[in-house]
């Protein structure tokens, strides 16, 4: 190789080289594709694997080809002669037959998986619906009476079947660690099915753009053992109003990562002996909710992923001095101009459909369509202007002295009353 | 002083048409393409039409009567098919008037020229006057292109082809003026084969439209 | 037969009218040639546009949960990046070339419609005038380059910003639809005595092909748009979720448009890439035939295969397996081509021009693309890629490394015959190696932020989803593409005063435009060539690489032109100062040529239908709207009436 | 190759001059026959319109498609005179013509209308 050459050529395509290898070496991904968590997800995920190897294939078929003809048959001297021909058939056959066969090999598992994963849901499923909002989800669970928002909980080892439907203009409903992504249509209703198969906490995304506030349409999926999501769902039922949250609520949940743990998903505390094994077998680390624990995810062993760190906008105050007072909260809450938008069960004038049914709220682990954890702190910054903390929020202004379409009309002081109503809701 | 050789064919002689590697008239090309690209355009608009037809959740709807269950009011389906076949005869005719235009011209028959173009316009004219009738009767019954997916993909299928009538009208009448002015040659007689096949072409769309939205129930 | 024309001893003469000189002589082209370069400048400056939308996507989208814009910003900067580098870069770019070289490479001294082709660029510079006025008015578009509804309707976007859109694209889907009707004409009727269609250059079959997709593809999309215009301006309700209409249609609507437009985007780009490849590789085109047959192949295929786009939108199991099929299809024609192009450097002369280093660019970036493209053909599969940056990685690849590189090599390959001199080369290889190794270190790691999850069309994303490291490196790919960008501009701006002179065939091209003088004179040929081959120049210049090309080798001293009875053929450039000037050759009128008259009337039409346009989004403006269309009525009488060529004899 | 020679049926002719091809058109003749079926076929689906058995048979849409497309045949191929015109304009028009053809068809199946019957 020439001097020449190498300055010209070797340097930069190095460079290249360099720059494609880079990317790949990061491995921290928390919401792969790969490796999903139910039946579906493993069935595409082997489909995806397929089409990558065959991918790859080609790839390096054709790249190493191209160079192969670069280096061999470029005019290092400026006098190499070019053979002349310009065309041959059974060449030209052979790279149409060639492709044909491999993508015959693609097609073929292609439609099996189609209609595997388009098949009728088991009749024994949990029903879910999901309804899209701009831009929070909203998910019913119509055989157990139970609505909740922003955050799923699944049983493993249970089939989910989702009936997805929108208020508003489109949505996709995407929890990449554990399925693919179906679309929520106006005047339609779309279904997506999946068996879970490990117990664990997964980030879920808004896959359609939707408007404004589309990145922060995110929500929350827990999947746990069934008996749990028994639990949960009794809970559900409740009427959150007067009761003091269970004592379990966020107490003695303990998490154990499964022998295969890597050390970037295991975050709980590992307690050995005290679970029993996952439902179904799981191929990555699985956080395994004791049978005694609450029906609320343990918030305080969550993968550090799933708990947002958005912060809060800069020029959004709140007087720290102030203390919220649950009673108070309660009553402000009941003429509150909250009620024509949210429902509190148990709360007879708080019977709104337009914003997230607040019954257990407090006992969720986020709020704002995944945007904020589920602390007073931004509860608090919340109610005063949530349109400052999400973009185009439909959900208006309360804080007095906050700049907005109208103003709003309460202190400090009574915005943390409500918050700390809110959060007794668990 | 130099000199250069250049083929006569090259150079573009006044009033004939410069020849081309095929021999058809650019217009003419031009044309068939455009009338190709139509087709795209209006199957957009039947297929539109096709599949909302029956998804309105209310009424008036063109075949089945629909009883508003506020005010009770009853409407019968609102199609009017015998008012419609006869405009559809016109529009048929005037293709007929159309052929014989072109071929009056193309013989350089002045006078029949000029009645032929005209009455395909005319022709043309009526097959819109019956559809304003139409339009105007709709609305008095309570259909406009707000009331129901029905009213919207209809008005505007049929408005755009009403528009495309009304295009290949005001060309027939700027043909026709130019006849009276001057007279069209045979020379000539291409523009109006190039506005006849525009003409024919709406004709045959107004053949899919009859039967897909009209008749077939 | 042939006249004799009396040439005066000095070629060069004084401009007579306004309209041939200076500004005017540009407002009132209908040369195909000066309208290609209003279409190449046009389209070059709003890739700077839509390259800084870019660089500031990649600038908020280095850091998670950033907040250098407003995620309202941010919808608009990637509605309008995606917007402006399809309809305003990808395909005017490809129209500058179609305009440009078809006449030339296909032996016409214009397109078929010389006033009509004025007309294209003004309704085209209109519209993208328009389209990007809104950001002045904090109204740019915000729904996505595909625009889905119901959120572009106005319960859901209330403000002017999607009227823009809905109707910048009406008015940019007339410019091409007109375009599209004149080069059909043109390829059919202009081509050159002995130039039947299996001897057309390939860039013209490629053009060709793609005529007729924008002509079948755009009725569609003007369609859908028409219905949002109604909809949004006349309370019609065909995506009025309250009266029952189903967000189906638009999509169906848009992808049928969107697919076949997808490869209006690559099909030139490919024409492009097939002539250069032969010319650096000093070997014929590798089965020609087929390239021809495997572009009208996918042309074809790619009306039926629309649907991939919306695999996630609950078709069924039948449609799903249906379109994957097609989509899969689609493979073959496009692997074909690839193969085709290794099959010509093979056993080549290869010389590394910064025009073929492009062009190889095409070829391997575009297959990355094709294979992220084939993997998403794969619905349960793409259910775990659609709508994230897996998608983003694949459509950029093809977008950015099919299109993009091939258009590059053709800028580099054309750019001495529209101006008359060559690209600085050195400049040429930093701006290549540059948008390269940036154009991967952008959008390869995309695939990972796919797979690893990231949705697209996220203004912000939340830290510790483990897509950091891979954002930052595009970012800083973005910046190279940036890099590279500039030195193209300098080596652009630099060389037309300062770039070696390029004579007629600075490469050893094989098709007539290497023929004429750089730049062609207004009429291109003196005498219109008698075509004999595929490659004519060759057939005369090189004769031994088109020994076992077929062709009827009689009549090749046809091929000559003369001018002031010298072949220019193998004339040496004309002097240095008067290189760019209209006047270095003999003007059409001393050789005896009719030239269309300049007219500034398809000007006035243009922009007279773009302002019905204006008035429609000023809350329909009926005096506006109304005067504008009887200006428009009035100039297009004015201009059918009027004869093409200047009243003679 | 073979390809090369195949498409030259729309090149020049061996002077390199183009020639005008002369289309015989249809007259009057033929016209007024054209014109005389297009009416019945007219008066034909208009008349079965009104037949309500044959309405609501699975008979009545299939017949009144292929009236309707006979009826558009006959107009191309005459009234355009593509039946005897150059091929290259059968091309530019039964291309897209079948290509929009099946997408409409396409689309209907796609919304589940593939049967016409509303
Ligand atoms: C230049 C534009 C261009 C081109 C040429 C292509 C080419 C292809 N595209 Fe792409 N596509 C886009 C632009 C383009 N695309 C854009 C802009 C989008 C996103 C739109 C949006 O959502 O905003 C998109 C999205 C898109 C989707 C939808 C993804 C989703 O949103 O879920 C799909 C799905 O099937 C797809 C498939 C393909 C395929 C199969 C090809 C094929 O034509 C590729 C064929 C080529 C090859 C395969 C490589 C060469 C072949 C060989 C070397 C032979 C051997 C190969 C095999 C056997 C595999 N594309
Ligand atoms: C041809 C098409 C094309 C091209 C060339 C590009 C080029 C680029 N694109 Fe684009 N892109 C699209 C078509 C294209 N894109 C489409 C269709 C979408 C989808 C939109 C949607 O979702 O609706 C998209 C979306 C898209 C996204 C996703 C946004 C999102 O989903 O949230 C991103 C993110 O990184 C991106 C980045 C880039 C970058 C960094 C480049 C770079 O390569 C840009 C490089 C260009 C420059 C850098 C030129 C600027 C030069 C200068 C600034 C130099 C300085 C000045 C002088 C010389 C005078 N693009
Ligand atoms: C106009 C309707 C409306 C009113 C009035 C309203 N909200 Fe909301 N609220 C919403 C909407 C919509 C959301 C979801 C916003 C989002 O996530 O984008 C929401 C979200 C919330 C959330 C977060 C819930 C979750 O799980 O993400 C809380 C807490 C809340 N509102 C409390 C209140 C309180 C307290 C009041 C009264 C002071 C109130 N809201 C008044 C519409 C309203
Ligand atoms: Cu909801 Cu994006
Ligand atoms: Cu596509």
């Amino acid at each position: 190789m020439t001097r020449d050459l190498r300055m010209r050529w070797l340097t930069p395509a190095l460079a290249l080289l360099l720059a494609v290898g880079l990317t790949a070496c990061n491995s921290f991904a928390p919401n792969t594709i790969f490796g999903a968590h139910s039946d579906f997800g493993h069935s595409i995920d082997l489909l995806t694997r397929k089409l990558l190897y065959m991918g790859v294939a080609v790839f390096i078929l054709v790249e190493a080809l191209l160079l192969y003809i670069l280096v061999k048959f470029r005019d290092r001297d400026g006098n190499r002669e070019a053979r002349q021909f310009h065309g041959n058939s059974t060449l030209e056959i052979g790279w149409t037959l060639i492709p044909a066969v491999i993508l015959a090999f693609i097609a073929v598992p292609t439609i099996k998986t189609i209609f595997e994963t388009q098949a009728k849901a088991p009749p024994s499923s949990v029903q879910v619906e999901v309804i899209g909002h701009q831009w929070w989800w909203e998910f019913r669970y119509p055989q157990y009476g139970v609505v909740t928002a922003n955050e799923l909980y699944l049983p493993v080892g249970r089939t989910a079947n989702f009936a997805l439907m929108t208020k508003d203009v489109l949505h996709s409903f995407w929890a990449p660690q554990l399925n693919g992504k179906r679309d929520l249509i106006s005047n339609h209703v779309n279904y997506l099915w999946f068996t879970p198969d490990s117990a664990y906490a997964w980030n879920g995304f808004c896959a359609e753009y939707c408007g404004t506030s589309h990145a922060y349409m995110r929500f929350k999926v827990f999947t746990v053992a069934p008996r749990e999501f028994d639990a949960w769902v009794a809970h559900q039922k409740t009427n959150a109003v007067g009761s003091t949250p269970p004592a379990t609520a966020m107490a003695t949940d303990t998490g154990k990562a499964s022998a295969a743990t890597s050390a970037t998903a295991a975050k709980g505390t590992t307690t050995p002996g005290n679970a029993k094994a996952p439902p179904a077998p799981a191929p990555t680390p699985v956080m395994n909710v004791s049978d005694t624990a609450s029906a609320t995810f343990p918030r305080s062993q969550l993968p550090r992923w799933v708990v947002p760190r958005t912060d809060p906008p800069a020029t959004l105050t709140f007087d720290q001095s102030v203390t919220g007072d649950v009673t108070r909260g309660a009553t402000l809450f009941k003429t509150a101009p909250c009620i024509a938008c949210h429902t509190i069960r148990g709360v007879p004038t708080a019977a709104g459909i337009i914003g997230p049914n607040l019954t257990h709220v407090g006992s969720r682990t986020t709020i704002g369509g995944g945007l904020y954890p589920n602390e007073l702190k931004f509860l608090q910054l919340w109610i005063k202007n949530a349109p400052a903390m999400k973009p185009g929020s439909l959900m208006p202004l309360f804080g007095k002295a906050e700049k907005g379409d109208t103003p709003g009309v309460y202190t400090d002081q009574q915005i943390a009353d409500l918050a700390a109503y809110l959060s007794s809701l668990k | 002083m130099a000199t250069a050789a250049i083929d006569t064919h090259d150079a573009h002689a006044g009033g004939e048409h410069p020849p081309t590697s095929t021999g058809l008239n650019n217009t003419k090309v031009a044309i068939w393409a455009f009338i190709g690209s139509e087709c795209f355009f209006f199957a957009s608009l039947i297929s539109t039409y096709l599949i909302y037809r029956g998804r309105s959740p209310v009424g008036p709807f063109p075949h089945d009567t629909w009883k508003d269950p506020a005010t009770g009011h009853v409407f019968k389906g609102i199609l009017n098919i015998p008012i419609t076949s006869v405009s559809t005869f016109v529009l048929l005719m005037s293709s007929l008037a159309m052929v014989l235009a072109h071929s009056a011209v193309v013989r350089g028959d002045r006078k029949s020229s000029k009645i032929w173009l005209a009455a395909t316009a005319f022709l043309g004219a009526t097959f819109l006057g019956f559809q304003a009738y139409e339009f105007t009767s709709f609305v008095h019954e309570g259909l406009t292109i707000h009331t129901n997916l029905f009213g919207s993909s209809f008005f505007v299928l049929t408005g755009f082809h009403g528009a495309h009538v009304t295009a290949g009208v005001i060309w027939l009448l700027t043909l026709l003026s130019i006849d009276m002015k001057r007279g069209l040659t045979p020379d000539e007689a291409i523009n109006v084969d190039v506005c006849a096949l525009y003409w024919h072409f709406v004709d045959v769309v107004w053949i899919a439209i009859f039967t897909l939205v009209y008749l077939i129930k | 037969m042939a006249t004799t024309v009396s040439l005066p001893e000095t070629p060069h003469r004084e401009p007579t009218h306004k309209y041939e000189s200076g500004v005017w002589s540009w407002l009132a082209t209908t040369d195909h040639k000066r309208i290609g370069q209003l279409y190449l400048y046009t389209s070059l400056f709003w890739f700077i546009v839509g390259g800084i939308e870019a660089a500031i996507i990649r600038a908020q989208l280095y850091n998670p949960n950033s907040h250098l814009v407003t995620a309202q910003t941010y919808n608009e900067l990637f509605t309008m990046h995606g917007t402006t580098m399809i309809f305003l870069v990808i395909m005017p770019l490809s129209a500058a070339f179609f305009n440009f070289l078809i006449p030339l490479q296909i032996g016409a001294r214009d397109v078929a419609f010389p006033r009509l082709n004025a007309f294209s660029y003004w309704v085209f510079l209109f519209g993208g005038l328009f389209l990007n006025s809104s950001w002045f008015l904090h109204a740019a578009p915000n729904g996505g380059w595909f625009g889905y509804a119901p959120l572009t309707t106005r319960p859901f976007s209330p403000g002017l910003n999607i009227d823009f859109w809905v109707i910048g694209l009406q008015i940019l889907g007339i410019s091409s639809l007109a375009a599209g009707f004149n080069f059909i004409t043109t390829i059919i009727n202009m081509r050159a005595p002995g130039m039947h269609f299996m001897r057309m250059p390939i860039f013209s079959w490629m053009a060709f092909v793609t005529q007729f997709l924008i002509i079948l593809a755009f009725p569609i999309i003007t369609v859908a748009l028409t219905f949002l215009m109604l909809d949004r301006f006349f309370g019609t309700n065909f995506y009025e979720i309250q009266a029952g209409a189903d967000p189906l249609l638009w999509q169906h609507l848009f992808w049928l448009f969107g697919h076949p437009e997808v490869y209006i985007l690559i099909l030139p780009a490919f024409g492009l890439v097939s002539e250069v490849l032969p010319v650096f590789s000093r070997k014929p085109l590798f089965g020609y035939p087929v390239m021809v047959y495997s572009g009208i192949l996918i042309a074809t295929l790619g009306f039926g295969v629309w649907a991939h786009h919306m695999f996630a939108a609950g078709m069924g199991p039948i449609a799903d397996a249906f379109f994957s099929i097609t989509t899969m299809l689609i493979a073959i024609p496009t692997g074909v081509k690839i193969f085709n192009w290794l099959g010509t450097m093979w056993g080549g002369s290869l010389r590394f021009t910064t025009a073929m280093k492009f062009a190889i660019g095409l070829v391997a970036l575009f297959t990355i693309g094709g294979i992220s493209g084939v993997m998403h053909s794969s619905p349960p599969s793409d259910l775990q890629q659609t709508d994230s940056y897996f998608i983003v990685a694949h459509f950029h690849y093809v977008l950015f490394g099919g299109s993009m590189m091939g258009l590059f090599a053709g800028l580099y390959f054309y750019y001495p015959k529209i101006t008359g001199r060559l690209l600085n080369e050195k400049l040429g290889n930093w701006h290549f190696w540059l948008t390269a190794i940036g154009m991967n270190l952008t959008f390869f790691p995309m695939h990972f932020l796919g797979l690893d999850g990231m949705p697209r069309r996220i203004s912000s994303y939340d830290a510790g989803q483990g897509w950091e490291s891979n954002n930052h490196l595009a970012s800083y790919g973005a910046a190279l593409i940036v890099l590279g960008t500039i030195f193209f501009a300098y080596n652009w701006f630099t060389s037309l005063r300062r770039g070696a002179v390029a004579g007629n065939d600075p490469w050893g091209g094989a098709t007539l435009e290497w023929m004429i003088p750089s730049p062609p004179p207004d009429y291109n040929f003196a005498t219109i060539p008698k075509v004999t081959s595929r490659y004519p120049l060759w057939d005369r210049k090189s004769p031994e690489l088109t020994v076992n090309v077929p062709h009827d080798s009689q009549d090749e001293q046809k091929m000559d032109v003369k001018i002031g009875g010298q072949s220019t053929g193998t004339a040496s450039a004309p002097s240095d100062t008067k290189l760019n000037a209209p006047h270095a050759h003999p003007s059409a009128r001393q050789l005896g040529i009719m030239m269309p008259t300049p007219t500034t009337k398809p000007l006035i039409a243009a922009f007279a239908l773009g302002t019905v346009f204006v008035g429609l989004i000023m809350h329909k403006n009926l005096p506006i709207m109304l005067t504008a269309a009887a200006i428009f009525v009035f100039s297009l009488y004015n201009w059918l009436l009027t004869p093409l060529e200047p009243e003679h004899h | 190759m073979a390809a090369d020679q195949s498409h030259s049926t729309l090149s020049h002719d061996e002077k390199g001059n183009a020639s005008p091809h002369e289309h015989t058109h249809p007259d009057w003749g033929t016209y007024k026959w054209v014109a005389l079926i297009l009416t019945l076929i007219t008066a034909l689906e208009v008349w079965i319109y009104y037949i309500p058995s044959f309405t609501k048979t699975k008979l009545f849409v299939p017949t009144l498609l292929t009236l309707s497309a006979v009826k558009f045949a006959i107009v191309v191929m005459f009234y355009m005179h593509l039946k005897y015109d150059a091929k290259l304009f059968r091309a530019l028009f039964l291309g897209p013509l079948i290509l929009a053809g099946f997408t409409i068809v396409g689309l209907l199946f796609l919304f589940g209308h593939l049967v016409i019957r509303g």
